[in-house]
């Protein structure tokens, strides 16, 4: 039985350390904000200028001032902080945050990403993705394992545009955990009732097995 | 010297030309200068290069200027909300020039803060980084990335006084302060405009210094794009 | 993950090592982490390289670390108010490297936001320049500095909460900001320690993010170094 | 007649305009703040993080925390804003600085200026100078125009390190006011009774004269 999306988010979760400032990027990557561990508190940093981001607004409390780097209306915190996008990408390059947990088209063996461009295609922009994980100390990439006609998107190489180079540190997908470090890719966690040769059948990219 | 003019089409005249740079503040639709945009629009100015995180919607923000084909280039690092955007753009109506965001924010503060190039590690080995320079520092690559500056910038601010001095209220700040240091001229539009000593020294984020003029904004309309809510109980 | 420390001594517990890199906020002797100099110079760290815009005098701020020969080199834009300072330099017991102060200053918020080199044009034609790279860009001649970093930052705010979030005074900010993104270990003093939500967070001049400890400061001098006055009249 | 300190400095206050933004040196620079002609707003910039400087303080009013560039107590106006030194160097780098007034050991004929190292002396360091003389639109140095022991200070050529290459746009000395630009030295003003044979005898500079 494969992961769910919520059951993905709650996996990253695990990777949350007390203390840790990280960036959630669109999508799934959002959703790991409703599984942070108990006891363990951890400071939402969104890109577009902001620390310490609260939940969505109830109604009554909608601000058009205070959005996501989704566009999505939020809330602020006791802890918030505001600042330019300069500083805030200061920030991110700079390597203060710990974390940040994005999706992907694809991911290569040795860590390559990319997420922001299909040739052909209308381009919509790379937005901060390019500076999230060049600069965010470990990337962790939640996405589907296979695109929906099959293919692969774990890969020996991308053949997609870059959003960056050997940058990513770990891929949860529905099948399971895979880290990525000098030494190449290791499936370290399976989804329920999902084998190895399953896996290996969906993907592209050489792995070790560490389970 | 006085820099409070009575409303955006006075604040912008004597300043435009055609083939001009403008850089224009906002993330999205957040904390954009609704009533220059709108004046520029009106102005007719032509040909402008347009730096702008963001390109606006199809009615609203930099889409105004879209809509009449005012502008010639964007230099923006996400365009994903705006259709005729895509149809110029598609159709080679259109140029288009992609920064990594962060690296667009380091441009513009580069411009205003007289840094004509820098190193980053943002976007190496990608598309973003072809034919630019690079250099190792400790063992790693960097590419030079150049400094951006404008002609005129339109920026937009909370509350400001007649000095010129702004602050700027939530997410809303963005990338106006870099930009409002990297106008040759720059214009602001506030929500409130007050009396020099208003403001805290202490929590002015722009400095008079760069802001040439400046007007209390009218009818802002401050439109959402994702209104994401969660309802009592969740 | 508490951040908040009883003391100076304790906030410095287990940061500390011999040949370190220090970087200390401050301009002549406003703004200076009076408290944390105070524990550094107790812990008898040796061979400290400081970076700091200037020494201070002889028996206040930095001046008390040379007065126990604990440092080794200063990195500064001006230290002319040290008597020792130039004593131990003279006899060369003690490194030196000059920068210009709008350099220095840059190099800082350079190193705390991953950007390992830029391009100025101060000091191009000088000493300051020679050896370095130099790159032309519309042309003009600019010359290559690199981004600095600290083991550990020591730095003097106005308000801070228990989240990190600093707010300074005045003249008193100067080189604080940056050098607490510059630190990989960043130690906050502060006049005022608050709860949580006391601080306006469009008002935060560093995120609590870039502080990793904080203490609230004990019996500050703040010593005055040209008491200028005016009298009635004038 | 030579012009004294208050004359040089009442001098150099007829290159302010109004709506300027102005940084003054230390010395007798400091004292043209004095001599700011009457319906004429401008505005001081110290380099340690503030724009618009107000006077010194009455001693009730002193506050350690509010110095200037010289380390002395001075006050705020109304109109007052601080910021970083990162921010205020990025003013003055970035050329938002209209005018700048600084002191000088010697200056050349082209321009480049020498005033903060004297070899084998103990060197106090550059400061903001350096940043100053590149970044400011206008540079004008206030000097007397010999040293003490009556060598002369504007030179052919700079022999002490320089602060900056062709930086300076005028000098205001005790004899009278020089302009110097792409092409050369002109000698613009003379103190009274100063003669331009007298100036020509105390300068080593060539320059030109346009009385």
């Amino acid at each position: 039985m494969a992961w769910t999306r919520e059951d993905m988010a709650r996996r990253a979760a695990l990777e949350l350390q007390d203390g840790f400032y990280v960036n959630l990027g669109i999508g799934i990557p959002t959703l790991v904000a409703n599984f942070i561990p108990d006891g363990i508190s951890v400071t939402l940093q969104s890109e577009n200028g902001m620390l310490g981001m609260g939940p969505f607004p109830y109604e009554e409390d909608i601000d058009p001032d205070l959005i996501n780097a989704g566009k999505q209306t939020i809330t602020e915190l006791d802890s918030t902080s505001y600042f330019s996008s300069a500083d805030s990408f200061g920030m991110i390059r700079g390597g203060h945050i710990a974390l940040s947990i994005l999706g992907a088209m694809q991911v290569a063996e040795n860590g390559d990403l990319a997420n922001w461009m299909i040739p052909g295609k209308m381009v919509k922009g790379m937005g901060g993705a390019m500076d999230l994980v060049a600069g965010v100390k470990k990337v962790v990439i939640i996405m589907d394992h296979n695109a929906r006609d099959g293919s692969a998107k774990f890969l020996k190489e991308c053949t997609l545009p870059l959003t960056g180079v050997r940058v990513v540190d770990m891929i949860i997908s529905d099948v399971g955990v895979f880290t990525i470090d000098d030494e190449g890719a290791t499936l370290v966690e399976l989804a329920p009732d999902v084998t190895v040769e399953e896996v290996q059948e969906r993907t592209e990219a050489n792995f070790k097995v560490a389970l | 010297m006085k820099k409070p003019y009575p409303d955006a089409v006075s604040a912008l005249d004597g300043v435009l030309f055609d083939g001009m740079t403008i850089m224009a503040g906002g993330f999205g639709l957040c904390g954009i200068p609704e009533n220059l945009i709108t004046a520029l629009r009106g102005s007719g100015t032509q040909n402008i290069t347009a730096i702008s995180n963001n390109a606006g919607v199809d009615d609203f923000g930099l889409g105004l200027l879209l809509q009449t084909r005012q502008i010639k280039k964007m230099i923006s690092s996400y365009v994903g909300e705006n259709k005729e955007f895509e149809r110029q753009y598609l159709a080679q109506e259109l140029e288009l020039e992609f920064n990594p965001q962060g690296t667009m924010a380091e441009r513009i503060r580069a411009g205003g803060a007289g840094i004509p190039g820098f190193y980053t590690k943002t976007g190496v080995g990608t598309l973003i980084a072809e034919g630019k320079e690079h250099k190792d520092f400790d063992g790693d690559t960097y590419v030079l990335e150049t400094g951006l500056v404008a002609d005129v910038s339109l920026v937009k601010a909370w509350k400001g006084d007649r000095e010129g001095n702004l602050i700027y209220r939530k997410t809303a700040r963005n990338f106006n302060p870099m930009m409002a240091t990297a106008g040759k001229f720059t214009v602001a539009e506030v929500e409130e405009l007050v009396e020099v000593g208003e403001l805290d020294p202490d929590q002015i984020h722009t400095p008079g210094i760069f802001v040439q003029r400046i007007i209390q904004s009218k009818d802002l309309e401050k439109r959402i794009e994702q209104r994401t809510i969660r309802t009592r109980g969740e």
